[in-house]
């Protein structure tokens, strides 16, 4: 939740770099770096979590085992249990595809949309575009915490509010991108070229602009992810966000702040596994970046 | 009638009786009884607690449930940092939170007060009398007592207070709790007189109501004028942040306040001010959730008491509606449930487990074990609920507000109540949202905390009997309203014995309630002062009898 | 400039209007009944209905909107429905502290952010920038309510150097707060550090490329002179920017931060005002919060311009 | 003074690092340049110019390094040289005057304090910041900047390209350099400004010593005209290598290399026509560094090419005192026993009495305003919005199957004219009409039919394709859109298509990332014939391409005209490039046509007084003899604020007075359609200007 508002300040100044085929070459880039290819290996065992946890997990995040609470970490409970008995791993693992499915989603939903608003407005310009972003500016003059806390309590707090919230905090960031490479690309030849025979809009849009804003809006996509994250984790633990029992990570450390002295691994597993797996999603962030926009 | 010093000598004298090992327990409560007072056992359990949870390094833990101090002589020296919730408003009329009442009533006197034991005390007035026919209640107030501004304390004041809080037009919570009576009046500068309309054996309890605090007449802005008798002065008012009192000089009960400063420092989270009190911030906290309890039972240098009361969180289905207008339903909630195992998870054992009735064992006078509550049978829910007309279970959302315990709680039961096939969806809302536009009347499923009292009348009036004001479960039952409304004019105590016993049967049977557990009040006060005594509504702890030590 | 200034002081204006409907509207629309909130549970929907009345909530929300912004803008900020209390002494305390805060956790954060980020930038691709921009992309992932929790635990309870809680009285010196303040500051420090070491350190590899940098070399001059004098001049200019917006992001975002710690900023105010449906306070708490921001902005530009002959004569 | 070159480039070799290995650069150069001597370095880009020049600095970069050979200054070897004695020899005896001055300028410094700067370390410190200062104002002075001091307060982005490379010369020429490093000096300023520029380090140049002169000169270009003007002696290097050095004259009349010859053959020239005498190219495009050929490195693009040139590298010998090539069949050249090549096929003209052909563009009064950004309060106000006059006016006609040249420095408006006419700026007076349907301001108020028929070439052939499309798609979309073609027969068109503008069929599949230049430009060209369009607009079609291959798409350029009849609307400030394949010119300044009528009539005096001095700052090749120089003054005024009267007056060096600033002046027919707007009669005109 931190930075972004602070990027979101000066906007990112991301170039138009990228050339095409560069996508093979990126990924290659991406695994060829220790670094990035350490980001890009924690962000897929998080994914492949998300995916199959329930297989992985020993246990279901509801499940309390009243003979065992708050029991330190053991072959049994590899993370130990929490206050109400549940194992904390298997709440960990099943909370990935939480985090993935509030963050990956919101993000996902925001970058759509903050693609399709960005190059319609960014490429009509004129007062379509002026009244979107200075629409989108005032919104951005929120900072994004303060917003997801006032929607929160307008909408109620819930998984689908979360989503929301993630997807008005960071759709006007991502349109800012795409606008930023449209404006860049627009006065080039070959979209002149196709106003000049005639072409629709979609087709400009989608098959003459879009492939020159993927490369950043990959890189964009990223960074909101890993502030996603942030986000739905800042809220869980502010506890506006989703809701008990579910295994939200962010929720785990709020629930187990107070029992940090009687089961501490109960609230650093949960943080940790928010810590590996932003630091995970930055690395790979930057390495994409690196790739894309070298 | 005997007035209170005689009362004061006798009470006294049973609980040194009680501490020599003397007096049973029982027979001290059959003692309180026999003068017509409900006392409780709560300052003596007090210091029970668990004492293999107080860690052997420890020092040797202050008389908490010390006799309320002697009038030792000595001024008042030192300053006293205690974390609160942060209170929301300040007009006594107005005040709920434990935070708010704490704090008002070190400014404020109430007439009467009620002591660890539940009986009623003196405060500004020293004495009083009842009428033969229990409809006329004269209380002489104390001499030279004066106001913060320096101004003295006069019946009228207090006739001013008493006629604010019942004034219809003014909308006072405090309406209907004044309902029945006629008028307040001054008698000469230090007496005043309560007319009853109907006989209100509880009525002294009535006038210690949490929100009975004496004000000046007249006072334009009850909220922030702060021109009370009360052991401290307001210095300074930070809201949000703290408020910083000072001791009375002039105050009119010997050897109170026991320090010349005191802070009220405001904590959004429990969790920080533990942390506080841990760090040396703050020197007392009180109401915490249990498991930063314990881990302050495992502090040094810090004495962490815990005190049993009649609070108890509420859980509770509407019963004037599809589904909880079945009555299988009901009876399928609370066959899904186990109260021991939420007792143990939930509080670790703290308090007291609850049978769906506000009595708890608290009032041992009332308080009945005769009507079982039947053993946890998920499988015989869900053949009740088929037979409801639900055979594929039943889905609601679940209210629950953010404070205490109440989402664990929330979660437990979810489990609980799954294997019986209901599913629920927690939704944890903060108090403003639960309590905010009438939400807990109205929702199917939510849990309620409802504070500890000093009486048990109090529950049945306002929030079970048909239509009362808070009767957020809609519960209505012919049997229950005569018995209720019976237990609570009756000048018999046996009649009221049985009545409540009767109640309770009725709501295990058939209430629309669950009550799984009393909660203990929790607090820890570090090393270094006495007098500290914790009440069961930690509101009204006396944060004037504590001095610094040496 | 002096048409750059006015430019951008009427965007500051257009978007403080929409924001504070945008505000307006939020907060209007919060579930929560104020009157309920303001009585407590306890009290009788007519004295509830009385109190709507008083209240205005009553009225046409575009008359409140009008009635509501004409007043902030006069100072009037009203009182707290909750505490009964003037709003704006409270507002200005908090914001006190909170940039008191703010102020400290630069102080921290920028000498040693803008320092890693020159070596990172000067040495790119060698161990040291490895080490530094690694470390910097580790350290954003911690969540400051982890990073708190562990700093209270390290420093308050095991070492003992500091105190675990910020609880700071009022009027409090800042030499008598610091003890109190160095734990937040440091937790907001460890979340603003990565961000201004990676700006720098992109700014610095960015200018080290261009040819004016080749000129200055070519002059003979010695490479610290060229690094301080040609190329940081240049690099740090979004720097300083940086600086600026974080001073305004640090005034919302240490929500977090100022609720672990319990300090007594505008941002445990405002999750206050938000848990107690405090409307007035709620608004002046984000519009305070929104104006510091565009501010900050604001200031951020116009540094930017002074110090860019580009802008300021362009 | 001994012999000993001042510069002594040994058998050099530069190499880059890419991807665990090296790609080399430069490759065995060797050099010298002598006391007092200008050498020219010439090369098309890739040709590793400029990576020579950064090795003599140098100045490589962390990636780039000195594979063997070795670099002496005055005798001493540079890799020698300690970082303390490497910015001593940077600080007194090697000077670099950049190709992009604003780029090399500190933006956040005073251009002065960044002389004084320079001037102070050259001194070593001796020097206090007054003294600084006043040998800064005196450089400033000496580069003829008209306000020095104004210039020394001013910050980079104040001055023009002109002031700021004048600058950088003086900051280049303090105190007596060893060597001055010219690195494409004036590649990216307007021709009149390049010109003055030129004469100014001629004059510098012709000082002799002391201050203003540098001891030596390496003058990099790629502009053979302006190579030939300013130096003594030629290096030309292809593909990092040196395959030919002379002295200038000798190298311009008698290239041994096949490349210089081809270089020098490409090269437009007054009086070489498409038609007459056309323009014989260099085949192909210089090869990459990691794909160099076998053998000689120009053999695939040398007409001479036999199989030993295949497998076996020439040795660079000397030919004559001087001049030394890089070439098996050097003699044979020489002794004139080769005709290199078969001489490009003459392009007939279409019949060139066909002046009133029927006109198929026909612009009338055609003007565009941009409104400038109105500020808030304006807006309030209701101040009318502040207008640039982009356009202003303008009459053209364009015959069928013609070519029109449209001539004019940057900010002369010929480019906004041009979208005008297509239709991506809607204008916003006058009419325009093809043929004789009238055309629609706006582009998306033109129906497909007239879409077709009006189609555009853009100048950067980077922007002009899109990278993430095919080559094949590029061209296929304009032959469904506005062919009408099914996705099948438009594949199939795609080859001819290609097979046209001389690109294998293959290139389809290609993406443009994978082109090269010249290709690229092909494929936009291509792009822009798929549809049969009656007008083609050539937006500086080929200011980007290297002179080879400017040549070859010039020559295609006219065949296709040739083959399919449609009319050309040629944008340049090229005028070698109009000359060569314009039928008529039309030169423009502010958005005013000042002058226009048929290539020959237009090139022949009377000239208005802008066409002469743009054509007095054509470089000509051979150096023509020196006839009197017009040169500008100034700058090109804003066009926010256009001057009154003539808009050419404020820098007319033959403006007659007052009557130039306040009336406009009239149109003077020379008969055939040329037109000259001047108050100075034609007569008169023809006079000074000594025309025959």
């Amino acid at each position: 939740m931190a930075l972004d508002t602070v990027e979101r300040g000066i906007g990112s100044g991301v170039a138009t770099g990228g050339t095409p085929g560069g996508w093979r070459r990126a990924l290659r880039a991406i695994w060829g770096r220790p670094t990035s290819a350490v980001g890009a290996a924690i962000v897929l065992l998080f994914a492949a979590l998300a995916l199959a946890g329930p297989l992985i997990a020993p246990y279901r995040a509801t499940d309390q085992i009243a003979s065992a609470r708050r029991q330190p970490p053991s072959a049994a409970h590899l993370f130990g249990t929490d206050r109400l008995g549940r194992d904390v791993f298997s709440r960990v693992v099943l909370g990935t595809r939480d985090i993935f499915a509030l963050a990956g989603l919101g993000t996902l939903v925001a970058v759509l949309l903050g693609t399709g608003v960005g190059l319609i407005a960014a490429y009509w310009g004129g007062w379509p575009e002026e009244l979107t972003f200075r629409s989108f500016d005032a919104l951005l003059a929120i900072p994004a915490l303060l917003l997801a806390l006032l929607l929160l309590g307008t909408v109620g707090p819930s998984r689908q509010s979360v989503l929301l919230v993630i997807v008005i905090v960071y759709t006007p960031i991502v349109a800012r991108v795409v606008r930023s490479v449209v404006l860049a690309v627009k006065p080039r030849g070959f979209i002149e070229a196709a106003r000049m025979r005639g072409e629709a809009l979609g087709y400009i849009l989608g098959r003459e602009i879009l492939p020159a804003v993927l490369p950043a809006l990959a890189v964009e996509a990223a960074l909101r992810f890993s502030y996603a994250i942030f986000l739905v984790a800042s809220l869980g633990f502010l506890g506006v966000g989703v809701q008990p029992p579910a295994p939200d990570w962010g929720l785990m450390v709020l629930e187990a702040r107070n029992d940090v002295a009687l089961a501490p691994w109960s609230l650093y597993f949960p943080a940790g596994a928010i810590a590996l797996l932003v630091v995970g999603v930055n690395l790979f962030a930057d390495g994409l970046r690196r790739a894309l926009q070298a | 009638m005997a007035t209170h010093e005689d009362h004061d000598r006798i009470i006294e004298a049973a609980r040194r009786a009680v501490f020599a090992g003397q007096l049973s327990r029982r027979g001290f409560m059959r003692l309180m009884g026999a003068l017509g007072l409900s006392a409780g056992a709560a300052a003596l359990a007090a210091c029970g607690g668990s004492p293999a949870a107080t860690p052997p390094t420890a020092p040797p833990a202050e008389p908490t449930t010390a006799p309320a101090p002697v009038a030792t002589e000595g001024a008042a020296a030192g300053t006293l940092r205690v974390a609160t919730e942060i209170p929301v408003q300040l007009d006594p009329a107005q005040a709920s939170s434990d935070a708010e009442i704490l704090i008002l009533h070190s400014i404020y006197d109430y007439l009467v007060d009620i002591d660890a034991g539940n009986g009623i005390v003196p405060r500004l007035a020293r004495e009083w009398q009842v009428s033969d026919d229990g409809l006329r209640y004269t209380l002489r107030l104390a001499e030279g007592v004066t106001f913060h501004d320096g101004s003295p304390l006069s019946a009228a004041d207090v006739a001013w207070t008493f006629n604010r809080l019942r004034d219809p037009a003014l909308q006072l919570p405090t309406a209907d709790l004044y309902a029945n009576v006629a008028s307040v009046a001054p008698e000469g500068d230090l007496a005043v007189v309560f007319t009853l309309t109907r006989p209100n054996p509880f009525f002294l309890y009535d006038l210690s109501d949490n929100h009975a605090l004496v004000l000046k007449a007249e006072t334009a802005e009850p909220a922030i004028s702060f021109n009370g008798t009360g052991p401290f002065k307001v210095a300074d008012y930070r809201p949000e942040n703290r408020i910083t009192l000072t001791a009375n000089e002039a105050y009119f009960i010997p050897g109170k306040p026991g320090v010349a400063t005191l802070e009220l420092i405001f904590f959004a989270d429990q969790a920080a001010s533990v942390d506080a009190l841990r760090g040396g911030q703050v020197d007392v906290a009180m109401r915490m959730p249990t498991p930063l309890f314990i881990t302050l039972q495992q502090e040094p240098g810090m004495t962490a008491v815990q005190v049993p009361t009649n609070g108890f969180d509420l859980v509770r289905l509407r019963a004037d509606r599809e589904p909880g207008n079945r009555p299988e339903v009901i009876q399928a909630f609370k066959l899904a449930t186990d109260r021991a195992a939420i007792f143990e998870t939930v509080t670790l054992g703290l308090g007291a487990v609850g049978r769906d009735s506000p009595i708890g064992p608290l009032f041992a006078a009332y308080y009945s074990e005769e009507t079982p509550i039947p053993p946890r049978d998920p499988a015989r829910a869900r053949e009740l609920l088929a037979q409801a007309g639900f055979p594929d279970g039943l889905t609601l959302d679940f209210h629950v507000p953010d404070s205490g315990d109440r989402p664990d709680l929330a979660v437990v039961l979810k489990e609980q109540w799954a294997e019986a096939g209901i599913d629920v969806n927690v939704i944890v809302e903060p108090e403003s949202v639960y309590y905010g536009e009438n939400g807990w009347l109205e929702v199917d499923l939510g849990v309620t905390g409802w504070g500890s009292r000093p009486i048990p009348q109090f529950y049945l009036d306002v929030m079970l009997v048909t239509g009362a004001k808070w009767n957020e479960s809609h519960f209505s039952d012919a049997e229950f309203d005569e018995l209720a409304t019976r237990a609570g004019s009756t000048l018999d105590e046996a009649e009221r014995v049985a009545a409540y016993r009767a109640i309770q049967r009725i709501l295990i049977e058939r209430g629309p309630i669950i009550v799984p557990y009393f909660f203990a009040a929790l607090g820890a006060i570090r090393a270094g002062f006495s007098g500290f005594e914790l009440r069961p509504f930690p509101g009204r702890t006396d944060l004037a009898a504590i001095r610094a030590a040496g | 400039m002096a048409r750059y200034i006015v430019r951008r002081l009427g965007f500051l204006l257009l978007t403080l209007l929409l924001t504070s409907a945008l505000i307006f509207v939020i907060t209007r629309l919060l579930p929560g009944d104020v009157a309920r909130v303001i009585l407590g549970r306890e009290a009788s929907e007519q004295a509830l209905t009385a109190l709507r009345e008083e209240l205005g909530l009553n009225r046409p929300a575009v008359v409140q909107y009008a009635s509501w912004l004409g007043d902030f803008v006069r100072g009037d900020w009203g009182r707290s429905y909750s505490t009964r209390l003037p709003i704006r002494e409270v507002v200005l305390e908090r914001l006190g502290n909170s940039l008191r805060l703010a102020g400290l956790t630069l102080l921290i954060a920028v000498p040693l952010a803008v320092a890693l980020g020159v070596i990172a930038g000067l040495r790119e691709e060698c161990p040291a920038d490895q080490v530094i921009s690694i470390g910097a992309l580790a350290v954003v992932g911690l969540p400051e309510f982890v990073t708190g929790l562990v700093l209270i635990d390290l420093f308050a309870f095991r070492l003992r150097w500091l105190p675990a809680n910020s609880s700071v009285a009022p009027d409090t010196s800042l030499f008598a707060a610091l003890p109190q303040l160095i734990l937040p500051a440091l937790t907001a420090t460890l979340v603003l550090l990565a961000y201004i070491i990676r700006l720098t350190r992109a700014g610095v590899i960015e200018e080290l490329r261009q040819d004016y940098v080749r000129t200055a070399a070519l002059k003979g001059l010695p490479r610290a002179t060229v690094i301080v004098r040609h190329v940081l001049r240049n690099a740090l200019l979004p720097t300083v920017t940086v600086i600026a917006i974080s001073l305004g992001w640090l005034i919302s975002g240490l929500i977090v931060v100022e609720n672990v710690f319990n300090y007594p900023g505008l941002g445990r105010l405002l999750t206050f005002a938000i848990d107690r449906r405090d409307l007035p306070l709620l608004q002046a708490v984000s519009m305070i919060t929104v104006l510091i921001f565009a501010l900050a902005n604001l200031a951020a530009d116009l540094i930017y311009a002074l110090l860019n002959p580009r802008i300021r004569l362009g | 003074m001994d012999d000993t070159p001042i510069l002594d480039i040994d058998n050099l070799t530069v190499g880059y690092r890419v991807e665990g290995g090296w790609r080399d650069a430069v490759r065995e150069v060797s050099l010298q340049v002598a006391a007092g001597e200008t050498l020219g370095v010439v090369g098309e880009s890739g040709s590793g110019k400029s990576t020579l020049a950064l090795a003599v600095l140098r100045f490589l970069g962390a990636g780039g390094a000195i594979r063997a050979g070795a670099v002496r200054l005055q005798g001493a070897d540079m890799a020698e040289l300690a970082p303390r004695g490497l910015s001593a020899t940077w600080a007194r005896d090697l000077r670099l005057v950049p190709q992009n001055p604003l780029a090399a300028l500190n933006p956040s410094l005073r251009v002065g304090e960044q002389i004084a700067e320079a001037v102070r370390q050259t001194a070593g410190g001796a020097l206090s910041r007054a003294d600084a200062q006043r040998q800064a104002l005196d450089l400033l002075r000496l580069v003829r900047l008209a306000d020095p001091e104004r210039v020394y307060r001013g910050y980079p982005h104040e001055l023009s390209g002109g002031m700021q490379q004048r600058a950088l010369i003086a900051m280049a020429l303090h105190g007596e350099p060893a060597l001055l490093i010219l690195d494409e000096p004036t590649t990216s300023l307007d021709a009149t400004t390049e010109a003055a520029i030129l004469d100014l380090l001629a004059e510098l140049a012709g000082g002799q010593g002391g201050q203003g002169a540098a001891r030596a000169t390496l003058f990099i270009s790629h502009n053979l005209g302006i190579v030939a003007r300013m130096c003594d002696r030629v290096a030309v290097l292809y593909a990092g290598e040196l395959v030919e050095q002379a002295p200038t004259a000798r190298l311009f009349a008698t290239p041994l290399h096949p490349y210089s010859a081809g270089l020098i053959g490409s090269l437009p020239r007054p009086g070489m026509r498409h038609n007459l005498r056309p323009l014989r190219p260099i085949p192909g495009a210089i090869p990459r560094l990691d794909a160099l050929p076998a053998g000689c490195v120009f053999h695939p693009r040398c007409p001479l090419a036999l199989d030993r040139c295949r497998s076996e590298r020439p040795l660079l010998e000397q030919a004559a005192p001087g001049h030394q090539v890089r070439c098996h069949r050097w003699r044979e050249v020489e002794r004139g026993a080769l005709q290199d090549g078969e001489p490009a096929q003459p392009v007939p003209a279409p019949a060139s009495a066909e002046v009133a052909a029927e006109p198929v563009l026909v612009m009338r009064e055609v003007a565009k305003q941009f409104p400038l950004r109105r500020s808030l309060a304006d807006l309030l106000a209701r101040r009318p919005p502040r207008m640039v006059q982009a356009v202003d006016g303008v009459d053209l006609r364009l015959g069928r199957g013609r070519t029109l040249g449209v001539v004019g420095e940057s900010g002369s408006g010929k480019t906004t004219l041009a979208r005008c006419v297509v239709g991506l700026e809607e204008r916003s007076g006058g009419a325009i009409s093809l043929v004789d349907l009238p055309l629609a301001p706006g582009l998306e108020q033109r129906a497909p039919a007239v879409l077709r028929r009006i189609q555009m070439v853009f100048q950067n052939p980077q922007e002009a394709l899109n990278p993430y499309l095919t080559v094949g798609e590029a061209l296929r979309r304009p032959l469904m859109r506005l062919g009408g073609l099914r996705r099948a027969e438009a594949e199939r068109r795609v080859a001819r298509l290609l097979d046209a503008v001389k690109l294998d069929p293959g290139y389809a599949a290609r993406l443009p990332a994978q082109l090269s230049g010249g290709e690229r430009q092909r494929v936009a060209i291509a792009r822009a014939f798929a549809a049969e369009p009656d007008l083609v607009l050539l937006d500086e079609a080929v200011s980007a391409l290297d002179v080879s291959v400017q040549a070859a798409v010039l020559n295609l350029l006219s065949e296709l005209r040739q083959r399919s009849g449609t009319s050309y609307l040629f944008i340049t400030h090229d005028l070698a490039v109009v000359s060569y394949l314009a039928d008529e010119v039309a030169v423009i300044y502010l958005g005013q046509v000042l002058e226009q009528g048929t290539v020959e009539a237009v090139l022949r005096p009377p000239f208005h007084p802008y066409t002469e001095a743009l054509l007095s700052a054509l470089p000509s090749l051979p150096p023509a003899a020196p006839r009197e120089r017009i040169r500008l003054e100034g700058e090109v005024p804003s066009p926010v604020a256009l001057p009154t009267g003539c808009r050419f007056h404020t820098r007319c060096p033959r403006a007659l007075g007052a009557i130039c600033a306040t009336e406009e002046p009239p149109w003077r027919d020379a008969g055939g359609g040329h037109r000259i707007r001047c108050h100075i009669p034609l007569e008169e005109l023809r006079v000074l200007q000594g025309g025959t």
